[in-house]
């Protein structure tokens, strides 16, 4: 679904991504892991188009992202849930919601996307008219995945939806990503907390200093001491 | 007695309609500083430009003031995409363009005065437009001019849609989604380039609408522009930079202000309290008042 | 390691900042002589900037109080504490990008004007930091590496006693990060050292001592080996238990 | 320090020039109103060039030590000699406390702030007109003495040229000396500045003091050399235009204010049928300069020669 050969980044003489290359792939979830500083943002805004990049491809369902204007990469069913969250502070939840279905095509699917979320994150219903830069950050987080999916997407990028968040909010972020897989969403999951992606990925990537030192299941990661000593000291 | 009465009638319906002025204008300069980081130096030239053009029309051209005022608005549009594509466009990517924008509006503002002096300056020193409806209607033992009823009607109007723009239509959303995380929009696919030309034609139609009001209600001279533009940013600053209900509130405040104050001494007091309130919440509070 | 009852180099007793209500700093306790070199960890928004920001006189603390050299550093601004010899870099390599990297070094010995470093001590560190060939160029087109060794350059010419390096291979590629990490080894000659970084690779190598900061509490103080054992430190690092 | 030959030469042919014009009052005095605002420019530049601030309330200095000094005379019966000095450090100590936003400020805002300061200061000159004389202005302001003689025409173009060519000096010299580097220091990078070791706020107060002296003193010699002044002589058209001329003319370097104003000073005079163009074109040439050639015509001159070096 989403393929990235061989991507390049660098800011004035700082190479923060060295030649990666990771493919998506359908109704799973990749993960990609490794501590801040190692490139993984620059590589989620190269994708939204925040970024430029110096050498590689993109493509997402086999067409060129570079053709695709960034605002229109919603529209081909690409939905970004940056660093951040990517929220509007001084807006409701609902206002939220609204914003995160702009591009939506089909207006009439507005409604059962409402309710679908608030089925996923009950929270939300009960809070929908508090304005978004009051709730607390598990919360703000929930909001900010439930804007992700307002566009109805094929995929759905998280850019460090752990930061910042108590354990238990953690895990609850877990089981709504679990869900959605069950709902066929592809979903390419960035983090720098390795307990979540290996409970809910499929495939991980481990990404050191600008370049994937490790590629494989979460299983065979977890007994790999020599993952485990890059990452901690990476 | 009713001397008193009729002193409190005439400055409450002044600082009515002065307060829409300055709240539809600071709008309009918020609104375009709040999302494309445009310090509207020059929205006073702006002001009286609409006010001339339109004073214009009516007296050598014999329009009504309606006809004429509708023409202003609609060739402001014009304007303000043409002013968009040649002077603010190719600094949208720049950081800190505020600053490099702040000084074109003051050179705009110079080219503008300039303008005026050479042409309406020369044909009169007073303008004003003939009132739109005529007619005096009583309003308990206060009489109005139907004319300033109607002006305050389209003053309070205008206020209400664009408050209603803002607050309920997509495109409303989109411009405050612009403001309070630039990227995050983009994500969500908005248009960020075409939303700065929206909101910058938005933002100077409301300025020209003031200017047009203020010419119907008043009899006005070129000194009016900077007046208007060190108010309107006065209640930019004071309101919040970019906060539309700041300028709202603080413009209403500011109106009444200056309606009680040119009561009493001269008008310029007022724009000095202006200028005082301005620094002192330039230095205690950047953020002003109604920005979280 | 060092006598007892020498005074410590720096030494920071319940040092505490806060923003509104929150804690971004929690009674941070502890010491460090001029012949140690120090290290401090913690992940993203542990408050590890803010504790440098505090130190070199960028915030002012909420309560606690901080000695340099037996001076108490309260109340002084960041300038002053470069008199007393108490120097740091930034996180972003942060170099006068628009002038000469011979101007960025000239502004730097501005300080002391007279009686700043001697020609000799000054031609030593420019060799040692093999600056020479790039002198003439404009700062922000040299190599990231270049510019982390004139940040160095810049902050030796201060007569420094305490450098706090700001993840000093921020951006280095895996090549230059070792040759760095010798840099920052003979950079102890000339002035002790506090590197922050997040995570441990860089301190492991340099650091007598580690420092771990979680949500603005300490948590562990100890040899770099003691700390890579500690549970308490895998566990808040990794997530839930997983190691 | 060392000189330059162009710079000798250009030094030289200032001091030359006014005994040129000595009879043509009319090109003669457009000499005199050069050289005053050579001297201003040069002033600017050294907040705007190399500490990278856009002081707006430039013009409102000059006001204020043009006003005292007025006052001084009349008030005290002191003659333009003893008045000047008292004149000019009063209004330098008003222009250090009008610049203490720009500790706080910086940018836009700092440039806001200073189009508010010398806003309130151009009603206050009309508003208080015990000091002042109102809107109406001051007239017949007579020239200062010199052994009896009162100063007048060429000889006061030989003294303003005098004052250029010394106020370009001082301002090498600072550009030259460690305060011009802390100066450049704090323009580049503040907050690098002070972890150097640099007070940025005592530096920043001295810029102030030095650019305020250049103001004050420019505007005691333009009171008794026009003979007239009011409110609008030092208001925020004023100081926009100085800052014309050291934009125009490529700001922080030595020869951008002098080319800026040799270029631009004159038009108004020499274009005098066409009195209302004066602000079309300053406007036109604001705008330019800011979109299309930033560093100015010498910067830019620079920028070339040093890529094709």
């Amino acid at each position: 679904m989403l393929e990235i050969k061989d991507l390049t980044i660098r800011y004035g003489n700082f190479l923060a991504v060295n030649s990666v290359s990771i493919s998506v792939g359908k109704g799973q979830i990749t993960a990609l892991i490794g501590p801040n500083g190692a490139g993984k943002s620059s590589i989620v805004r190269a994708i939204g188009g925040l970024n430029s990049f110096e050498s590689g491809h993109l493509s997402f369902l086999n067409e060129n992202l570079s053709n695709v204007k960034p605002h229109l990469r919603i529209v081909k069913g690409l939905s970004i849930v940056p660093e951040g969250r990517g929220l509007f502070p001084r807006m409701s939840v609902e206002e939220n919601l609204m914003m995160g279905a702009y591009s939506l095509q089909n207006k009439a699917l507005f409604q059962d996307l409402m309710d679908r979320n608030f089925a996923l994150f009950p929270i939300l219903k009960e809070r929908r008219h508090q304005l978004v830069g009051t709730m607390s950050g598990g919360q703000q987080q929930m909001v900010a995945v439930a804007v992700g999916l307002m566009s109805d997407p094929r995929l759905c990028i998280f850019d460090e939806p752990s930061l910042g968040l108590a354990p238990i909010v953690i895990e609850q972020i877990g089981e709504a990503l679990i869900s959605l897989k069950k709902q066929e969403l592809t979903v390419f999951l960035v983090e720098q907390n390795a307990s979540l992606t290996t409970k809910v990925a499929d495939e991980i990537y481990v990404l050191s200093a600008g370049e994937v030192k490790f590629h494989d299941t979460p299983a065979n990661l977890m007994n790999n001491k020599e993952v485990l000593e890059t990452f901690l000291s990476a | 007695m009713d001397s008193f009465l009729l002193l409190l009638a005439s400055t409450v319906s002044t600082g009515l309609l002065l307060g829409a002025v300055f709240a539809l204008v600071a709008a309009g300069v918020t609104i375009v500083y709040g999302c494309i980081w445009l310090p509207n130096a020059s929205n006073g030239q702006f002001f009286l430009l609409s006010a001339l053009v339109a004073w214009g029309l009516t007296s050598s051209y014999g329009l009504n003031s309606f006809t004429a005022c509708l023409l202003v608005l609609i060739a402001s549009v014009g304007l303000s995409l043409l002013f968009e594509k040649l002077l603010f466009r190719r600094l949208y990517n720049v950081p800190d363009r505020n600053i490099s924008y702040f000084v074109i509006t003051l050179g705009l503002t110079q080219i503008m005065s300039g303008i005026f002096s050479m042409t309406f300056a020369k044909w009169s020193d007073q303008f004003s437009l003939p009132p739109l409806v005529s007619g005096v209607t009583m309003i308990g033992p206060f009489p109005m001019t139907n004319n300033r009823i109607l002006v305050l009607g389209i003053a309070y109007l205008s206020i209400a849609l664009l408050f209603i723009l803002l607050r309920y239509h997509p495109l409303g959303r989109a411009l405050r989604a612009v403001f309070q995380n630039r990227e995050a929009a983009l994500l969500r696919g908005v248009d960020v380039h075409s939303i700065y030309k929206i909101s910058f034609v938005l933002g100077s139609s409301i300025i020209y609408l003031g200017g047009l009001l203020y010419a119907l209600a008043y009899s006005f001279d070129l000194t009016i522009a900077w007046t208007m533009s060190i108010t309107a940013f006065a209640i930019m600053i004071v309101g919040g930079p970019g906060s539309v209900l700041g300028a709202l509130v603080i413009g209403l405040v500011f109106g009444f202000t200056q309606a009680i104050v040119s009561n009493f001494t001269s008008p310029t007091v007022a724009t000095f309290s202006y200028l005082i309130a301005m620094l002192l919440i330039l230095l205690v509070k950047p953020n002003g008042l109604f920005l979280k | 390691m060092n006598q007892p009852g020498a005074i410590p180099l720096l030494s920071v007793k319940d040092l505490t900042l806060r923003f509104g209500g929150l804690y971004a700093l929690n009674k941070i306790n502890f010491e460090m002589h001029a012949n140690e070199s120090l290290g401090m960890i913690g992940p993203n928004g542990s408050g590890k900037s803010s504790f440098v920001n505090v130190l070199t006189g960028h915030f002012k603390p909420f309560s606690g109080e901080m000695q340099f050299a037996g001076q108490s550093m309260l109340g002084k601004s960041a300038h002053q504490l470069v008199g007393l010899g108490l120097c740091r870099t930034y996180q972003a390599v942060r170099v006068f990008g628009n002038l000469s990297v011979q101007r960025n070094i000239d502004t730097a010995r501005l300080f002391f004007a007279e009686e700043g470093i001697t020609e000799h001590q000054y031609a030593q560190y420019l060799d040692w930091l093999k600056l020479t060939p790039v002198l003439g160029k404009t700062a922000k087109d040299i190599t990231l590496f270049e510019q982390r060794k004139l940040e160095l350059m810049m902050r030796l010419v201060l007569k420094p006693k305490l450098i706090m390096l700001d993840e000093p291979v921020g951006g280095l590629a895996t090549s230059e990060v070792s040759e760095m990490i010798q840099l920052l080894h003979e950079l102890k000659a000339y002035s002790s050292v506090f590197v922050i970084e997040h995570t441990m690779r860089v301190i492991k190598e340099l650091a007598d001592r580690v420092v771990v900061l979680i949500a603005g509490e300490k948590i562990a103080d100890g040899p770099p080996s003691q700390i890579l054992s500690n549970q308490r430190v895998i566990k808040e690092y990794l997530g839930s238990a997983h190691a | 320090m060392k000189i330059k030959p162009l710079h000798a030469l250009l030094t030289l042919a200032l001091l030359v020039l006014p005994f040129l014009f000595k009879d043509n009052r009319f090109l003669g005095f457009i000499l005199g109103i050069t050289y005053l605002n050579i001297f201003w420019a040069t002033g600017m530049n050294i907040l705007y060039g190399f500490v990278g601030l856009m002081p707006l309330m430039f013009a409102a200095i000059s006001g204020i030590a043009a006003y005292a000094l007025l006052y001084f005379i009349a008030e005290w019966h002191i003659n333009f000699w003893f008045a000047l000095p008292v004149a000019t450090l009063f209004a330098s100590f008003i222009g250090v406390l009008l610049g203490l936003p720009s500790l706080r400020l910086k940018g836009f805002y700092f440039t806001l702030c200073s189009l508010i300061i010398q806003s309130t200061l151009t009603l206050a000159f009309i508003f208080f007109p015990k000091f002042t004389n109102g809107d109406t202005g001051i007239n017949q302001i007579s020239p200062p003495l010199w052994f009896g003689e009162p100063i007048k025409g060429y000889a006061f173009e030989c003294m303003l040229a005098l004052m250029a060519v010394v106020g370009i000096g001082v301002s090498y010299f600072v550009y030259q000396s460690n305060l011009g580097q802390r100066f450049v220091a704090i323009r580049e990078d503040d907050v690098l500045a002070e972890s150097l070791g640099i007070n940025v706020v005592i530096n920043r107060v001295v810029a102030f003091f030095i650019v305020s002296l250049y103001a004050a003193l420019g505007g005691c010699f333009y009171a008794t050399y026009i003979g007239f002044i009011s409110p609008r002589s030092f208001d925020v058209l004023s100081s926009l235009n100085i800052w014309l001329f050291v934009a125009f003319g490529g700001k922080a370097t030595i020869a951008g204010p002098v080319i800026g104003s040799i270029l631009l000073a004159p038009l108004p005079f020499l274009l005098q049928s066409l009195e209302a163009y004066k602000d079309i074109l300053s406007g036109v040439l604001i705008v330019l300069i800011t979109l299309l050639m930033p560093g100015g015509i010498y910067g830019t001159y620079l920028a070339w020669r040093n890529a094709n070096k």
